[in-house]
């Protein structure tokens, strides 16, 4: 065992730390760390610097433009640019599509598409769920037939994030209806532009607009966009499903909220005092910052004993479980410490140089909206009922 | 004790059904809170006598009781009106009847139970958070009358208040006003509230408040705040129960509905055993929503406190629980708008931040042990 | 709504206070306040001065000896009786075997045995789990055949409360063996000085003995003391299972456990200034006093709607697992009010009268043991997992 | 950062395991709780090594680390092992190691590697909860030396050892001293405690230390007494992972193998979640346990401290939580001494109220935010 942060790899969080430093544009920073609104041009102005310095793609092997870096390192990537406020790297082209085509896609495809994830030219979004399926795969209904050199596409997805800036979407269709359910089901890329898509917004609880309903009325789609063989495209949607399990834990995430929990506990008072000098108040933040401790280190250790090719339980589903529940207490400590201005809702202000009327200002303006969209963490990504039950089934011989 | 309604009681609690039926079903809601509060509502809610039930007869009200405004507050917790109502039909009439002059009485209930006059809790302050004795608030002596100073936070429907209740620091005790909210001085910033309804912040910049607007003596307008607060506070939790309690019933609708590997998701034991957590917390806030009720008129002073705390601090912990588990039930539709779930957790949400939430209660509660 | 205890019942609470004040010893109070051991004749002795006021069996008709009170009075004595550190009344006589004798029993079976339970001149004991069958009565293997005027007994009880302390058992047995498994079965009653009796204790956690095994070996029973017709013990099972739902909530447990707890908190010190006036702790308090009194009303409702007819639901099963789980609770405030003093346990210091060392008294000495103790409220009673599931399933049709 | 174990560490792990299997299988453990510690068993750990762990290899040990401690901490809470430990194989050597003078390192350093030497920290007061700082223990100067006069409080362990580690004022801040147990004026009462193992109060008249036995400056001794202590956090932390992960595993067990309804009770998803909830737990602690491994070393000595109270904290809500829920899931026999399941809880317990409990490391935790 070595218990300390090798000293490459602290050279490397310490190249990492200052990049994002130096590089993260102020205003960026505000919005992602103040919970406002942040707009497609953000994503793709961070994605592009990131590219520029050619880090845009860590999980992906370097002959494909990636970093090649290793777990730990991806880690330390991951974790340095949430807690600094940077916007997420959307994983739709990064972590979904990217890895898919690199491993079942042509060279044509990749040649194609590849470079410009890499490069954020292109927004991907995900056509997976559709109405009442949940994460039912086999229960699929979008159907695409042949015609000739087309695939003629009839269906509905939905949660689709951020179906409305993309250009691109990769869908599951059921291309064979007479094979057993999870036969018959083939991967297409679908340009937005197509005619016969519609898409219509979801709106959040926190008023947000992140996810779509999209509607697929007749939409052509030519053949040379499939990816892989014909009715072969659950082994791929399998594939994508188990690829960056420890990406789940969240750990940035938690690491972020914690950092501006302590933040807004100095600054807002309670009986006349800071609120970290409260006591009731400073355990709690004592136990959520021991939380995210433990929650750190089991990260830690899974990715060294998955290096150690001591293979991978149930253990993602435990880190999933763990970081939903984080995120979820730290997004009503965020709200508490807000107290009575957690009530006020001023939609505006979520939007950065707002410079209108709000009670107690945007940074509590924020919180509640981002308590509310928090709870998500524990529904998506496989609820936590199914982590449970995974983590339970591989307990308990039967 | 007896815990059964009365004839009127039922009758009242099915004209809350009704109402809600009538005017709060889900699409017609959505267009409600689209529009802002109607007064052709308000009407209505005047004509079924929501606004006279807190009023003494003698003053042309009903003069019923804390179950009675239990009963409507469930009603309204049910259907998640967005209305004003609990400060101008709970608070004001019963601080009027109960510690108002005469003049006062002559002047406000009438019009309180024909529902013409709306009022607002102005109470805490900016960096008061919830301790109402935090007033930074000033009256000074003028001739006949106070001048006052200062600002007040996030009032409930501040904004659309004739009246407001504002307490302010005399230098020899606190004194509890009215102010006209159209008086020379006073600023209202409103806006909205993470449920979909207002609230505002109160500037108050040398408005003149005459002696005749002064509630009970100045000096006990602490103790009078905290009055008229405990009674909100017993509104508060017995709306968060019929809140609360409808969001209960359609998270198990939704179980018994809702299909998942070609069964309903309610015949997972887990979701089973959540629903009946949730059925749990509904009883114990529905409890202490009760026995707020039994004390919140008691001249027993520690005692109407403790209840109000006790059961604010259990509507408040309930309400969460109840709010993020029906979420967590619904899945991602339980995360849009487009379900009434996600309406009553937001709702259940700023109720726990109004007026004192759970850690608040549970502190001022302990305060009393 | 009448949400205020009415004069007739707020006069009969002050009646039994005073009766109880007045009325149980001093050395028994201690006892049970101090959560040491309670020895058999203690119970007896309480339940004498019980009869002695007509008050020996609350739950039962005036014509059998009891005093015919409603279920709000029923409540109001248990509670006082707790509060005030009275030892409970025996439920296996006067809540279990004694409804069934009154309902099933022969003209001479009553005479008989009713008025010896009130007195308390028997101490019965009951038969009904067998290891390994849990709560599941339908697999029940203890077999009694017919010799004569006697049934042969062979087989196994176990989880026998106070079984050493017994001079008679009502045990379940099976009489035929080839019905199905819910029939064929019969209640008998059988003196423990049968020769074929063993007692086995089983000790506890904390190192107490209530509960024990019973071995049964050709235990020769009259058949006269056989309740009800024989393969009929079902419905007697069933009945006997269903009376008294209400007292599953374990209000005055509460109540007791939470006075002893706001005492101790005002004697034992954290930082120099008693727990009381500790801001954690005292928020501790508060929740837990907050639960005990919605706890309280919840039965007082459930109480004033069963006698108006309403009916109930799932409504005993809610009490049972919030009753449960405040006991839960209260034992580990009690042991935490103790501290680094709840570690040691002499386990002589649990037995009254005891005057040799113990590091810091009698009464840490025994918090320790009785947070375990007070795990088993969760078990048994049909577990909280069957309450909730009882529960769950009423409120979700399917 | 590398969470395998080397070869040496898996050989120790092995070790631990075999003297586990050996000599602490559940029957064996029930006659070994009748008899108490056992001298015999206590010379085989020697022979072992694992008393000579935290010895420096120039003082005849091994100059193991904290990884090592707690691999084999592991192992004893897996086994619930009940003889002395902590106190002399970890605290003792390495407080003498790291600050002790060459004559008390030649004196005890020996001894102690080949497990001849028992120690007891005796640190805390009957009046101090779980408090270092609040000592009122008396150290006055007198030729050479110091008069003690004083109690020490719930000291594990204290009526077995040789050497008793305890903090006395001596008006110009405390000092650490070594106190021969068998000194005049020492009076050790030991009892039992809820776990099955021992402990004892002392009472410390007139007990005179000479300076020798002054470990680094007086002055320096609540210093030096905190990070023993952290020491025996670390370790105790360690052994309620090994505690709590085998109840987990043993309650898997049981439900995989225990039916009701026909059916293995763990097929029911309620309890299937529940194992799942155990299990997080145990990873939790685990987490936390080796980062106090990794800091409790460090010459930073608000990390140092912050890992141990985090690791404490964690070691002793996780084992709330898993005990509670072992013991549950194991249902009637659970609360028995029958099965292992109770004594787990027990020793859990235990671990929980041993110097400073979960609440008491959070705020510590709190005051280094």
């Amino acid at each position: 065992m070595n218990l300390h942060e090798s000293p490459e790899d602290a050279a490397f969080r310490a190249e990492v730390r200052d990049f994002v430093a130096a590089q993260l544009p102020e205003d960026i920073r505000q919005k992602v760390l103040g919970f406002l609104r942040v707009p497609r041009e953000d994503y793709v102005r961070w994605q592009r610097i990131l590219a520029t310095r050619g880090w845009g793609a860590p999980g992906w092997p370097a002959e494909h433009g990636g970093c090649g870096w290793n777990a730990v390192q991806r880690n330390i990537f991951d974790e340095e640019c949430f807690t600094a406020g940077a916007p997420r790297q959307m994983p739709f082209g990064l972590a979904m599509i990217g890895p898919v085509l690199i491993k079942f896609g042509s060279d044509a495809q990749k040649a194609r598409f590849l470079p410009r994830i890499v490069a954020m030219e292109d927004w991907w979004c995900q056509g997976y769920s559709e109405p009442g399926a949940g994460s039912d795969l086999a229960s699929l209904k979008t159907r695409a037939e042949r015609d000739g050199e087309h695939y003629v596409v009839n269906g509905q997805k939905t949660w689709t994030s951020f179906a409305q800036w993309a250009n691109w979407m990769f869908a599951l269709v059921r291309t064979s209806a007479d094979a057993k359910p999870q036969r018959g089901i083939s991967l297409l890329l679908i340009p937005m532009d197509t005619p016969g898509i519609t898409v219509r917004p979801i709106r959040t609880l926190d008023g947000g607009h992140d996810v779509n309903e999209v509607f697929l009325d007749s939409v052509r789609v030519p053949v040379e966009n499939r990816v892989g063989a014909e009715n072969e495209g659950w082994a791929i949607a399998k594939y994508l499903l188990g690829h960056e399990r420890t990406a789940i834990a969240g750990l940035g995430m938690c690491k972020r909220l914690l950092r501006r929990l302590k933040e807004l506990a100095r600054t807002q008072a309670r009986h006349g005092r800071p609120l970290i000098e409260d006591p009731r108040f400073r355990d709690k933040l004592a136990r959520i910052e021991i939380d995210v401790l433990a929650h750190e280190w089991a990260l830690a250790r899974l990715i060294s004993l998955e290096r150690a090719g001591l293979g991978l339980g149930a253990e993602p589903s435990m880190l999933k479980v763990r970081g939903s529940e984080i995120q979820g207490e730290l997004g009503e400590l965020l709200m508490e410490c807000a107290g009575p201005y957690a009530v006020p809702l001023v939609e505006a202000a979520l939007e950065f140089g707002y410079d209108g009327p709000t009670p107690a200002g945007a940074e509590l303006n924020a919180l509640a909206g981002q308590y509310l969209d928090l709870r998500k963490v524990a529904i998506y990504g496989g609820t936590n009922e199914i982590q449970r039950g995974l983590i339970g089934k591989s307990l308990i011989p039967l | 004790m007896d815990f059964t309604l009365n004839e009127e009681q039922q009758m009242l609690a099915d004209t809350m059904a009704r109402f809600v039926q009538n005017e709060y079903e889900f699409e017609a809601r959505r267009k409600r809170l689209a529009e802002g509060p109607s007064d052709a509502l308000a009407r209505q809610m005047a004509e079924l006598g929501l606004f006279a039930l807190n009023v003494p007869e003698a003053h042309g009200g009903i003069g019923a009781g804390a179950v009675e405004t239990l009963i409507v507050m469930e009603g309204l917790g049910r259907g998640l009106v967005i209305e004003p109502y609990v400060a101008s039909a709970v608070i004001a009439p019963r601080l009027l009847a109960t510690f108002g002059s005469e003049a006062q009485k002559d002047r406000f209930l009438g019009p309180i139970a024909e529902g013409r006059l709306r009022f607002a809790l102005a109470a805490l302050e900016p960096h008061a958070r919830y301790d109402l004795e935090n007033v930074q608030t000033h009256a000074v002596r003028r001739d006949g009358g106070w001048r006052l100073d200062g600002a007040k936070a996030v009032v409930p429907h501040g904004d659309s208040a004739d009246w407001l209740i504002v307490t302010a620091d005399t230098g020899a005790g606190v004194a509890l006003m009215l102010v006209d909210a159209k008086a020379q001085g006073v600023a209202i910033d409103g806006y909205p509230t993470l449920d979909g309804q207002r609230a505002a912040e109160i500037h108050l910049d040398g408005v003149v408040v005459d002696d005749a607007c002064v509630i009970g003596e100045p000096g006990q307008g602490l103790e009078l705040a905290d009055w008229a607060t405990d009674q909100g506070l017993a509104a508060l939790a017995a709306e968060a129960v019929g809140a609360m309690a409808k969001l209960t019933e359609l998270s198990c609708e939704h179980l018994s509905t809702r299909k998942q590997f070609g069964v309903p998701i309610g015949s997972f034991q887990a979701l089973q055993h959540r629903a009946a957590d949730m059925r749990i917390a509904v009883e114990q806030a529905r409890a202490l929503a009760l026995m707020a009720a039994a004390h919140v008129e008691s001249t027993d002073r520690a005692l109407r406190r403790r209840a109000a705390s006790a059961a604010k601090a259990m509507a408040g912990r309930s309400g969460r629980y109840v709010g993020q588990q029906a979420t967590q039930l619904h899945g991602g539709m339980g995360m849009t708008e487009e379900l009434a779930c996600g309406h009553y957790f937001k709702r259940l949400t700023a109720i726990d931040m109004t007026w004192g939430n759970t850690e608040h209660h549970v502190e001022r509660y302990g305060e009393l042990l």
